[in-house]
């Protein structure tokens, strides 16, 4: 390979280093009126065949990437997010009442959700807009998608345990069962505090009477 | 590289040219341009050791010291007003001075050529910092005499969310949808208890068979007929209502109440009418 | 000339199209994991000579004009914001007895270093803070960046103009405390550093005196 003469190298690091495509003319006038011609035309064979090109559009000459590479310049990053708590929720309300509108997931939460909650759930691909509701404002409602089954490893929504099972899971049972049975124990309290309670009255009347 | 510095009017000053005259603040230009833009006494020194023109390892510190106070003097003699730490460092100077030329046999620890040694390293140190700084400004700087590309497409990153949940958290949270939405039922607990009711009535009529002081704790039932007594919350409260209907029966003017030492037993009888 | 390989037209045209510099790591995601660096050598062999140059600065690379080039590139409206002498010092400081806490810095110095000029020198990006020094106070510690090495064409530190002689000479060796509070004191004073602005006039006074 010969090594580049100087006006080459100018030709080089000049259109290497501007903001814009340039003329074979404002070229001329970096480089103390040289023809940049021949350099140009030098340069062009150099990167033929290379990760860049020097290419002419117009009248203006740059440098460029070689298109064939353009899909090594963007890559995509998967990054795993774990759903947020209301997220999760929304979703699982979705799952079991679709399809629903807003307000209905609401009304069931008892919170109000963030618009972002729901575009989470569909960027997810889980939930989709399945159309209006016929009343008054036409509330758009969600479903759940295919995706949705797939990614919980479901044949059908048929398969998600009801209300029964999930209390037989212990999944109804309020969160701090344990602190009240906790609580009752710190009283002294027997487990069956409750069935004494009934019998108070009772007691003390028969307490009144053996007096 | 671009710089996009925006100046703030704290730090412009340090973008000055550093080749030009400090700006002199304005009260101060007398000094300012007597001692001719020095940072500090130590900058000073270093110029008149520089103007000994040998190496800074061979300076002479006695002359440096003369140099620096003659310089010091001449500005006080034309009445410029320098900054303190120029006359702090002249006294030192002069110290340094008188203990380098004093008999060696009372010599402090330091000693006045250790400090003489330390100062010229301190001047040592901050030439070669100095003469690196103008070596590091001199070179190729990119943006100035190197660029890089001036218009690169630029590589994208696409992120893509991959979200996750899993069967267990679904079905949880729908769980735990539920119970909020189930009506909340408040429950309190009853406590075994004796009224107030029933611990009158109880006092009166026992008080009406005995004949002497009785101590209030003899009032409570005993039996189990039904009832647990031997529960002791029930007993606090079978005494508690006991107490207040024996205060109530020597309110009326049944009964009266005796106690010798303070939470000693309650003692209770019947008036005799 | 041997055409390129996919790999090493893939690193030319990433590089090229690259806003900032970039590690072999990086390079090596944008291409599917391939290991760069026998890539990097061969091109940085390529462009040997030529206008354009691909250069190392720390961990990353990047293309620039050749220095040489510099008298036909420079540009009129200078990009490059002038330092001033305390900035020019201080960041020569800190790139030489890196990490160094200000009062450090000052120690050298011989005089306080404004606030504003160690501001001057992180909004260029040029030095940082990587930390605290374990001492009492807790001193804050400074140190140059990547892109320090990249502005000044530095492939390392090790490149510090006469980075080995100063070290040599015991030019660089740590600043001891004692040399710290003699050097804001102006004098060997075993008083604070923070004390010493205080008792300025009382030395005036008795400077006076004795000299």
């Amino acid at each position: 390979m010969n090594p580049p003469g100087d006006l080459e190298r100018g030709v080089e690091a000049a259109l290497f280093a501007a903001e814009k495509p340039m003329t074979a003319e404002q070229l001329s006038a970096h480089l103390q009126g040289a023809d940049v011609r021949e350099a140009l035309a030098s340069l062009r064979e150099h990167y033929e065949g290379r990760g860049v090109q020097l290419v002419q559009r117009g009248r203006t000459w740059h440098f460029e990437t070689a298109s064939d590479l353009a899909h090594l310049l963007r890559r995509e990053r998967e990054e795993v997010r774990r759903l947020s708590r209301a997220a999760t929720e929304v979703l699982a309300i979705v799952a079991y009442h679709e399809p629903v509108s807003r307000a209905e997931i609401e009304a069931i939460r008892g919170v109000q959700t963030a618009k972002g909650t729901l575009d989470v759930l569909m960027e997810a691909g889980w939930v989709r807009v399945v159309g209006r509701r016929e009343v008054p404002g036409r509330p758009v409602i969600y479903a759940t998608t295919p995706d949705f089954l797939v990614h919980f490893g479901l044949a059908s929504r048929k398969e998600l345990p009801g209300i029964d099972e999930l209390r037989a899971a212990g999944l109804l049972d309020p969160v701090d069962d344990e602190m009240i049975v906790a609580a009752l124990a710190g009283d002294d309290a027997d487990e069956d505090a409750t069935e004494i309670d009934d019998e108070d009255d009772v007691g003390l009347a028969d307490g009144d009477e053996s007096a | 590289m671009t710089m996009d510095l925006v100046p703030d009017p704290e730090t412009v000053s340090a973008f000055e040219d550093w080749d030009a005259p400090l700006a002199a603040p304005g009260d101060d230009a007398a000094l300012y341009l007597e001692v001719d833009g020095w940072e500090g006494p130590l900058d000073l020194l270093l110029d008149l050791a520089r103007r000994q023109k040998v190496d800074l390892r061979q300076i002479s510190i006695l002359q440096l010291v003369d140099q620096y106070i003659v310089y010091i003097e001449r500005a006080e003699a034309l009445r410029l007003e320098l900054a303190a730490d120029y006359l702090v460092m002249a006294a030192w100077l002069a110290y340094l001075k008188s203990a380098l030329l004093l008999p060696k046999d009372e010599q402090e620890d330091p000693s006045p050529e250790e400090l003489a040694l330390r100062l010229q390293l301190r001047l040592q140190r901050l030439g070669a910092m100095r003469e690196a700084a103008a070596r590091l400004m001199g070179r190729d700087r990119l943006g100035r005499d190197v660029f890089t590309r001036g218009a690169p497409e630029g590589l994208r990153i696409d992120r893509k969310n991959a979200w996750q949940c899993e069967w267990f958290d679904l079905v949880h949270a729908y769980g735990q949808v539920q119970m909020r939405n189930q009506p909340a039922v408040h429950m309190v607990r009853e406590r075994m208890v004796m009224t107030l009711e029933s611990a009158l009535a109880r006092v009166s009529s026992m008080l009406g068979v005995a004949l002497d002081w009785i101590e209030l704790r003899d009032f409570l039932p005993t039996g189990r007929e039904g009832t647990d007594w031997s529960d002791p919350r029930l007993r606090r409260s079978a005494l508690a209502s006991s107490f207040v209907a024996t205060l109530e029966l020597a309110r009326i003017g049944k009964a009266q109440l005796a106690q010798e030492v303070t939470f000693g037993p309650l003692r209770v009888r019947a008036v005799k009418t």
